[in-house]
């Protein structure tokens, strides 16, 4: 029987449902001119406060609610703590371009924060239901964002991509599910882990569990299912983009913890090399396909193949070290490509997406401090230290190494060679090439932006030279 | 006598059925979206088997969760369509490449 | 009483110090202020060498052997700069200042109307300087650091005109060819720190007896003799520096830098260094009999072959260059057969009467306004009475006309061969005596071609020219100007050229007859050359010796004197009565001559491998190894190979939606089969 | 100050940068005289190491240590042995000469041009103090990115293949020796270099990580057949760039053989001692040739490094053959130590060389040798800085060039004369390649019309080249101070030679 406690628990997700409709009101009654600054600032604070809220008495160790429903734990703490904070930079990046496109509009703030709601109850997703609810309220979400540009048609053709194929994969999961309740006779993951080794059916299980991979791996965008992330991510708003590339990431994450760890935990041997295989062909597919990119939205969209690669270089060592070290992964690169995207929405302007690779030709005589913020993410997209991504691949790296995987190690590591190409190529671009005369880049004037933008870039280095905190953080919440 | 069996091959042919629906279908993005829905059938039947040999109930609670969702689901998909004809005055899938490489 | 470091320490820095105000406040100190403080630095530093060889031979100055700073100290290894003076250093100190002195003095006349003028007296100071340090040194570091140090010099003063492609093709040949014989030098000393753990000189003499049965082993079953491989090695830099066949090739090139440089450096001091080098290393030497043939033989080949070239070259000073080359030979031959006193000997009684050639030549040429072609000279003596003169007293010492000092060292030297019966020797003899022949028709042939006959320039007086010729002249290919004419009549050379000649022809007549006695029989040197009971020719030869008047006697009846006069006569006959005869024989003996003037084909075929092949190996590996293997394939290669990919994998993405689902369908079957094999 | 002497070092030029950076835009002499100060700075607190460093005492002194991620165990952990003492000297020292190298030459953007040096200045300061390997990769590493920018915004026409050449080249190195390390770190728990080298390794473990090192620091110092980013990045890079990358940089591969090779992987390096060997003597003896054929001086300068950072690797890896097979160690102390001398002279010279051709550069935009020709005529002060360069190039005795290459010789003929013979073949080579350089540019009559205008040396020329051949000739004529500043360190390294982990 649901008691207070379980509400307590679960504050911070009815807090955002809460503040969702509020927004959603206020959007049909707010008169027209102040809705747009209204809702932001708004929607700024709500989140603002909702990661207090996540943060604040937080309980020690793992507690659930409605009956192992829903798991409120260290995981889902930093999770969401770092999906808050990357919705609230979308949110500062976001405004100047919307406004620039007439898209400055209720739609947008509400579909995000039922986005990430989704977000939030995925990784705390205590069984399969639930999972597959958060999942579904963050895609159909997603579906309609990137839909959110009505009259363009790249946005109508990533969406329908995308809509057909999240159905696809959440068909697939959804299959695998009910294999792996038909084998265990549970929807509950702690049950499910407990029920596995006593499974009658064991091959069932494992048809389940890789059905279930596929829908991990397509939620991460981890190859052969990574088909509709650069068309998404170059059709899609760079607002919209910018969304899609950060706090998702993280819920993917929180997915395949969920299922694979929590869950499936005990079927390690099988899921290792699965994701080991996977995250090979992410890592070339990724890396081959950016060199010969031009549009730098798609290229970023490839580096994300490429880094879910090395995402999953974590979790093959099925081990607390490696789930850590994965999480550490995933909040490094949410930061970075939050970043990345940041600068391309800094650059943009009104019948102007500087999307193209060219648009940065000599961007370092134009606006040097761009050009640098750009520079950072670039060397820590590339993982060259000092910069935080560099750190992140040692840790994956290393997983992977403990895990006896040193192939996997040798080969994450060439194809680091690989990808530093294109990054250099970008930044070539910036510091080396002479601007192309007629076309003056305007940097957005919006403060804010560019206060949030610096700050985020800063951080990359930052952290890299002070990530001891974040990295203890994140190995504190998977011991025990 | 009709066993689980029974259940799960259908399943799984409906399964197949869906997604070859999905990638042979050369013509109408509706089709897709009637695969889709297939597809979450054939879910629908494995679930409702396993709890009904299973006899455990929380199988066919996921089913009506299921059943809501891709109501929401082909809403959404729907719109998006429409959204697709107006902007390319198609929807013929064949035609829906001007994203690639 | 002790020498006093601070003395030592003077006689070498002196000319240091002049060298470095005449090159870097050359412009501010001037023409005299250069000559002055450099040739005060001379005084200076040849003063104390008289002082410091009186003080070792007649004042019992004990020998002098100490360190003035440590290099370097690496575990048992220190590395010093010190200095060794004994009677051997002490003799070289004296012979080095003095001839620079000298040869200062005649630059100032020689270059007057050179604009490198303070250029000239900071090199030739510098390079007294490194000469000093090589002499004196007391460690086999600081004798390469010399050695090396000269070879610098005379790098820079070949090309001192640095206009003429010549010079600076010459000086670099020098360099070079010098290098090759450092390399065996540096890999000698190498040889001795592995045996001898130590780089001084005392140390290593005082253990050399330790080498004895010691080998390397260089391949599996060769083992060679310690000694040998330390003393071959050696030699290989003596032959460098000393240029022995047949690494002489740079010397007569050397001849391009101006006359003094060829005086002081290319006769009389620097190329001795060789020979210096192994009097003072005869404790070793005396170790192996193997290496000391290779010497001898290596010495008399280029006694006899080298003076041969002599005999057919026009330009005056190349005559002496060959004639140095084969004078050189001599020594070589000397210390070959374990005669280290007489090569000294000869090394020093050489110096004087070389440097009076060359200087001689130089005056001449200065004279004939630098032409240096005898074919355009003749009948120069009454012109030049003074040259003349001492040019001559310098070609008897050197054919070894008794009573002239070159007779003392060159017939003792041909005398020791005779004694000697090391394996060579007989070859040697051969060659030594045919030598003398030789020696005594080039030079000869060069006097008259010089001085007498008639006048083969005539004078054309025209005004205005006389200030223009000089450095122009210097600095331009010279020759370029219509052969053999002259704006103005041929004088004789100022005072400052003449009194080095005077001064330089004294030794060359005198020096000889009273040194020889204790310096070859007298064991002059006492420890600074030691010599195997076994080995003593001069020994031998001193039982016999009785007097310097009654061995000049004597030298008349002897064969090398014969071979001499014969020379005089037929070259009078020649030269002097029946010019024609000289292209008679030439065109009779053809093939001989072409193979002479060709120099036996060594320079072009030097060039052709080690230059020309050097050039086209590199650039075999540059563009075949570096260019195309590593850039060409490796790097650019495997880059453009994973574009190739990239590009094919894109295609991959072709847009199509039932393509992409497709993917996924594939993947799915690739986890399932994946499974069902690893279940299989 | 004293106790965080060596954090002050890495930081003060790195944050020195920040108001270069700042002040500097658009006040090009604001940024020259703010980064001179820092740089000079840098160099006076770098001087403060003589008297705090104790030389006879040897060992890692002034060392400082901080946790810096719990976690991982990993440390900020700096010390300094008396190698590391003079190379951080040696790049205080070069560290100025390339600012005021830079002064006028450096039109655009000067201020990010001078704070990249700054920052390169500091990291590379930073490699030589890191006892922790996680820390010595990250400096190592990040160097790659300043000189990145150096090479592609300031350089030459093809600087955009021969920055990209340069930095992938490098990364491509270190990648593999990253994953050696993480293997170390493992196994031990812990980056600190001292206790990994006393980790017990098994024979095939030490080899592939003696590999994953090799292909590290071959890259950087550079050894044949990984050396063909170099001749790109120095001919396309900016004078300043070539001094820092010759000078510094190069010896950064040889030091890093010091602190891993030697002491992590011993029986592995004394297995394959025989390769690296054989490598250096191919350095010599081939590269001498390549050299000898260039039509760049710059590229024929950057060739003959390669040849001579082979002795520094050469005189390395004999120390084993000495030490295990003739329990020689004074030789190898010797051959050791040439080594380390050739390295700090080698940065003289050749900064000292591309110093030279940079002023030539300047005055006539192109670094063909064919376009010059009797520029003593014009220049001859010029003349005389070249010729002595040249001839220390040479290895003329009296210069610092000939210490390192004596040692070096003297000590593998104690080896095998074989290998001192193919080493000693340098002196031929090295003549010829330099001195026909000089024969091409310095001598004969002035070839053309843009020869003749040329002008001589400027002070502030005069004041860099001075100070390279004041080094260059102090180090050649009393090397005895520097070795006994690194004797104790190296010969503690001889001793590591001689430790079995197997």
């Amino acid at each position: 029987m649901p008691t207070f406690n379980d509400i307590l628990i679960m504050v911070p997700e009815f807090y955002l449902v809460a503040a969702a409709c509020v927004l959603l009101l206020a959007d049909a009654f707010l008169p027209a001119h102040q809705r747009g600054p209204t809702l932001h600032w708004a929607s700024i604070f709500v989140l603002v406060a909702g990661i207090y809220l996540v943060v604040a008495h937080q309980p020690d160790g793992a507690v659930t609610a409605f009956n192992g429903m829903f798991i409120r734990d260290g995981v889902a703490e930093i999770l969401k703590v770092f999906a808050l904070l990357c919705t609230i930079l979308v949110f500062i990046y976001a405004k100047p371009y919307l406004s620039d496109r007439k898209l400055f509009i209720g739609e947008f703030y509400t579909l995000m924060l039922f986005a990430l709601i989704g977000v939030m109850l995925l990784v705390s997703a205590g069984n399969l239901i639930m999972i597959y609810l958060g999942l579904e309220l963050l895609t159909l979400s997603s579906y309609a964002l990137v839909a959110l540009n009505r009259d363009s048609e790249l946005s109508s053709e990533a969406a329908i991509k995308y809509f057909v194929l999240g159905a696809l994969a959440s068909g697939m999961l959804l299959y695998g599910m009910s294999m792996v309740y038909g084998a265990t006779n549970t929807l509950d993951l702690v049950q499910l882990r407990d029920a596995i080794p006593h499974s009658t059916m064991p091959h069932l299980l494992v048809f389940g569990l890789i059905f279930m991979i596929i829908g991990v791996a397509f939620k991460l965008g981890a190859a052969p299912f990574h088909m509709w992330i650069p068309d998404v991510y170059q059709g899609a708003p760079t607002a919209v983009t910018v969304f899609v590339g950060s706090a998702p990431k993280l819920a993917a994450f929180g997915m395949a913890f969920r299922l694979l760890a929590t869950g499936m935990g005990d079927m390690a041997h099988q899921w290792q090399l699965m994701l080991a295989v996977l995250a090979v062909l992410s890592l070339a597919v990724g890396n081959l396909v950016a060199i010969v990119q031009t549009n730098l939205k798609r290229l970023l969209a490839y580096s994300t193949i490429s880094h879910m690669g090395y995402l999953l270089l974590g979790l093959v060592n099925a081990g607390p070290e490696g789930y850590s070290s994965a999480m550490f992964y995933a909040i490094s690169y949410a930061l970075m490509s939050t970043a990345a995207f940041g600068v391309i929405l800094a650059l943009s302007r009104a019948g102007f997406e500087c999307e193209e690779i060219e648009d940065f030709k000599g961007l370092n005589q134009r606006s040097p401090w761009m050009a640098f913020l750009m520079l950072l993410c670039m060397f820590s997209l590339a993982g060259v230290p000092p910069m935080f991504g560099f750190f992140a691949k040692l840790l994956v790296l290393q997983a992977a190494i403990h895990a006896g995987m040193m192939w996997l190690a040798i080969v994450g590591a060439v194809f680091a060679i690989i990808g530093l190409y294109y990054y250099l190529h970008v930044v070539k671009v910036m510091y080396f090439d002479k601007p192309v005369e007629g076309t003056v880049v305007r940097l957005q004037p919006d403060f804010t932006l560019r206060l949030a933008l610096s700050v985020n870039a800063l951080v990359l280095l930052v952290l890299g030279v002070y990530w001891g905190p974040l990295l203890g953080w994140c190995k504190q919440a998977f011991v025990g | 006598m009709i066993t689980l069996s029974h259940f799960i091959v259908l399943g799984a042919i409906l399964f197949c059925i869906s997604v070859a629906g999905l990638f042979i279908n050369r013509k109408n993005v509706i089709v897709l979206l009637m695969a889709i829905e297939l597809m979450l059938l054939a879910v629908n039947i494995n679930f409702v088997a396993f709890s009904r040999f299973n006899h455990d109930v929380a199988g066919q609670v996921f089913v009506f969760f299921i059943l809501t969702v891709a109501a929401a689901e082909s809403a959404i998909g729907l719109a998006i369509l429409v959204l697709l004809f107006r902007n390319r005055s198609t929807v013929n899938v064949t035609e829906i490449d001007s994203m690639k490489g | 009483m002790e020498l006093s470091t601070s003395i030592l320490l003077t006689i070498a820095l002196a000319p240091l110090v002049g060298c470095l105000l005449a090159g870097f406040l050359g412009k501010q100190i001037g023409r005299v202020g250069a000559h002055s403080v450099t040739i005060l630095g001379l005084l200076i530093s040849c003063g104390l060498s008289f002082y410091v060889l009186y003080q070792i031979t007649a004042g019992g100055a004990p020998v002098y052997n100490h360190n003035i700073y440590t290099w370097f100290e690496i575990g048992k290894y220190t590395a010093t700069v010190g200095f060794l003076i004994d009677r051997l250093t002490a003799m070289m100190m004296v012979v080095v200042t003095f001839v620079s002195l000298l040869v200062h003095v005649y630059t100032i006349g020689y270059m007057a109307d050179d604009d490198g003028y303070q250029r000239f007296f900071s090199y030739i100071s510098l390079f007294t300087f490194s000469m000093l340090m090589l002499v004196m040194s007391n460690n086999f570091l600081q004798l390469f650091f010399g050695w090396e140090a000269v070879g610098l010099v005379s790098y820079l003063l070949i090309g001192f005109w640095y206009k003429r492609p010549t010079a600076i093709f010459a000086n670099l040949k020098a360099f070079i060819v010098n290098r090759v014989g450092d390399f065996g030098f540096l890999l000698g000393i190498a040889a001795i720190l592995y045996f001898l753990g130590t780089l001084d000189y005392a140390t290593a003499f005082s253990s050399a007896p330790t080498l004895v049965g010691k080998t390397l082993t260089l391949t599996q079953n060769t083992h060679w003799d310690a000694a040998t491989v330390i003393c071959i090695l050696l030699f290989i830099g003596a032959m460098g520096k000393s240029a022995q066949v047949p690494l002489h090739v740079w010397l007569p090139d050397s001849m391009e830098g101006p006359t003094p440089i060829s005086a002081l450096i290319h006769a009389a001091t620097m190329v001795t260094a060789g020979i210096f080098m192994v009097a003072r290393m005869s404790p070793l030497y005396e170790l192996s009999e193997t290496a000391l043939s290779f010497v001898l033989v290596i010495g008399a080949t280029g006694a006899l072959f080298t003076g041969l070239i002599g005999i057919v070259q026009n330009d005056i000073k190349r005559v002496v260059a060959y004639s140095t080359l084969s004078q050189l030979g001599y020594m070589t031959v000397a210390l070959g057969v374990s005669a280290y006193a007489g090569a000294v000997f000869h090394l020093m009684t050489h110096a004087f009467f070389k440097a009076l050639l060359f200087l001689g030549a130089g005056s001449v040429i200065i004279a004939m306004h630098h032409e240096q072609d005898m074919r355009y000279m003749g009948g120069l003596r009454k012109y030049m009475p003074i040259t003349w003169i001492t040019m001559w007293i310098g070609a008897l010492a050197l054919c070894g006309v008794p009573f002239f000092s070159g007779f003392y060292s060159k017939d003792s030297i041909i005398d020791a061969v005779h004694e000697s019966h090391r394996w060579g020797s007989g070859y040697a003899y051969f060659c030594v005596v045919v030598g003398a022949f030789v020696t005594a028709t080039y030079t000869f042939r060069q006097m008259y071609m010089t001085f007498h006959g008639k006048e083969r320039f005539k004078v054309v007086e025209h005004h205005g020219h006389h200030d223009a010729h000089g450095h122009d002249d210097h600095h331009d290919d010279h020759g370029h100007h219509e052969p053999g004419v002259l704006s103005h009549p041929p004088k004789e050379s100022p005072w400052v050229v003449t009194v080095p000649l005077i001064l330089l022809a004294i030794p060359s007549l005198f020096v000889g007859f009273f040194t020889v006695q204790p310096v070859l029989f007298g064991n002059w040197f006492g420890g600074a050359v030691h010599v195997n009971e076994a080995n003593n020719v001069l020994g031998e030869m001193g039982k016999e010796f009785d007097g310097s008047l009654a061995m000049a006697l004597h030298g008349f009846t002897q064969l090398p004197f014969l071979l001499v006069l014969a020379a005089f006569i037929i070259t009078t006959y020649i030269y002097l009565f029946n010019p024609s005869v000289a292209d008679k024989i030439k065109s009779a003996l053809k093939p001989i001559w072409v193979i002479l003037d060709r120099k036996y084909w060594v320079d072009d075929i030097y060039f052709a491998i080690f230059a020309r092949g050097g050039v086209k190996l590199g650039r075999m590996f540059w563009k075949g190894g570096d260019a195309a293997v590593i850039d060409g394939v490796l790097i650019d290669g495997s880059a453009s190979t994973i574009q190739r990919i990239a590009s094919a994998v894109r295609r991959v993405q072709s847009g199509y939606l039932y393509h992409y689902a497709f993917a996924m369908i594939l993947g799915l079957i690739l986890l399932l089969g994946g499974y069902w094999l690893v279940g299989q | 100050m004293f106790n965080h002497l060596l954090s002050l070092l890495i930081w003060l030029p790195i944050a020195g940068a920040v108001p270069v950076l700042l002040a500097g835009s658009g006040r090009p002499n604001t940024a020259r005289w703010l980064s001179l100060l820092m740089a000079v700075l840098t160099f006076v607190v770098s001087l403060f190491l003589i008297p705090q460093y104790n030389a006879d005492a040897g060992g890692m002194q002034l060392a400082e240590s901080h946790l810096w991620i719990a976690s991982l165990n990993v440390h900020y952990a700096l010390a300094v042995d008396g190698i590391s003492v003079a190379l951080i000297l040696l790049t205080t020292f070069v560290g100025i000469l390339v600012i005021i190298g830079a002064w006028e030459v450096i039109q655009d953007k000067p201020h990010q041009y001078m704070a990249a040096m700054l920052v390169l200045e500091g990291l590379m300061i930073g490699v030589f103090c890191a006892t922790d390997a996680l820390l010595f990769y990250v400096f190592f590493e990040a160097m790659l990115i300043p000189m990145f920018i150096l090479i592609g915004i300031w350089g030459g026409p093809r600087r955009v293949y021969a920055t990209l050449k340069f930095f992938i080249y490098t990364f491509l190195g270190s990648i593999f020796m990253l994953i050696g390390l993480i293997y170390l770190y493992l196994k031990a728990g812990t980056f600190d270099l001292h206790t990994l080298a006393t980790l017990p390794l098994t024979l095939t473990e030490q080899s592939w990580l003696f590999f994953a090192f090799l292909i590290a620091f071959a890259v950087k110092v550079p050894m044949v057949p990984v050396h063909t980013w170099l001749p790109d990045a120095h001919v396309e890079a900016p004078t300043g760039g070539s001094v820092v990358l010759a000078a510094v940089m190069l010896k950064i591969g040889g030091y890093g053989f010091l602190r891993f090779s030697l002491p992590i992987v011993p029986d592995a390096s004394a297995q394959f001692a025989w390769l690296v060997i054989l490598l250096s003597l191919i350095a010599v003896v081939y590269i001498g040739y390549v050299a000898l054929v260039q039509e760049d001086m710059k590229k024929l300068v950057a060739y003959s490094s390669v040849a001579h950072m082979g002795f520094v690797t050469l005189g390395i890896f004999i120390g084993f053959m000495l030490v295990r097979e003739q329990g020689n160690t004074d030789t190898a102390r010797l051959g050791m130590q040439g080594a380390m001398v050739q390295m700090i002279s080698h940065g003289f010279i050749s900064g000292a060389m591309f110093s030279c051709i940079g002023v030539l550069y300047d005055r006539m935009h192109t670094r063909l040798i064919k376009d010059y020709g009797g520029v003593i005529n014009v220049m001859p002060w010029f003349g005389f800085f070249y010729v002595l360069f040249a001839m220390a190039n040479c290895g003329l005795p009296g210069t610092s060039g000939f210490v390192g290459e004596f040692m070096v010789i003297l000590a593998s003929f104690s080896a095998n004369p074989w290998i001192a013979l193919f080493a000693a073949f340098t002196l031929i080579i090295g003549a010829a390649y330099t001195l026909w350089l000089v024969k091409r540019v310095l001598w004969g009559d002035v070839t053309n019309s843009h020869v003749a205008e040329m002008q001589d040396l400027n002070g502030r020329e005069v004041i860099v080249l001075g100070a390279f051949a004041a080094m260059t000739l102090l180090i050649g004529i009393w090397p005895e101070p520097l070795t006994h500043l690194m004797d104790s360190s190296v010969s503690q390294l001889v001793q590591l030679l001689a430790i079995h982990k197997v």
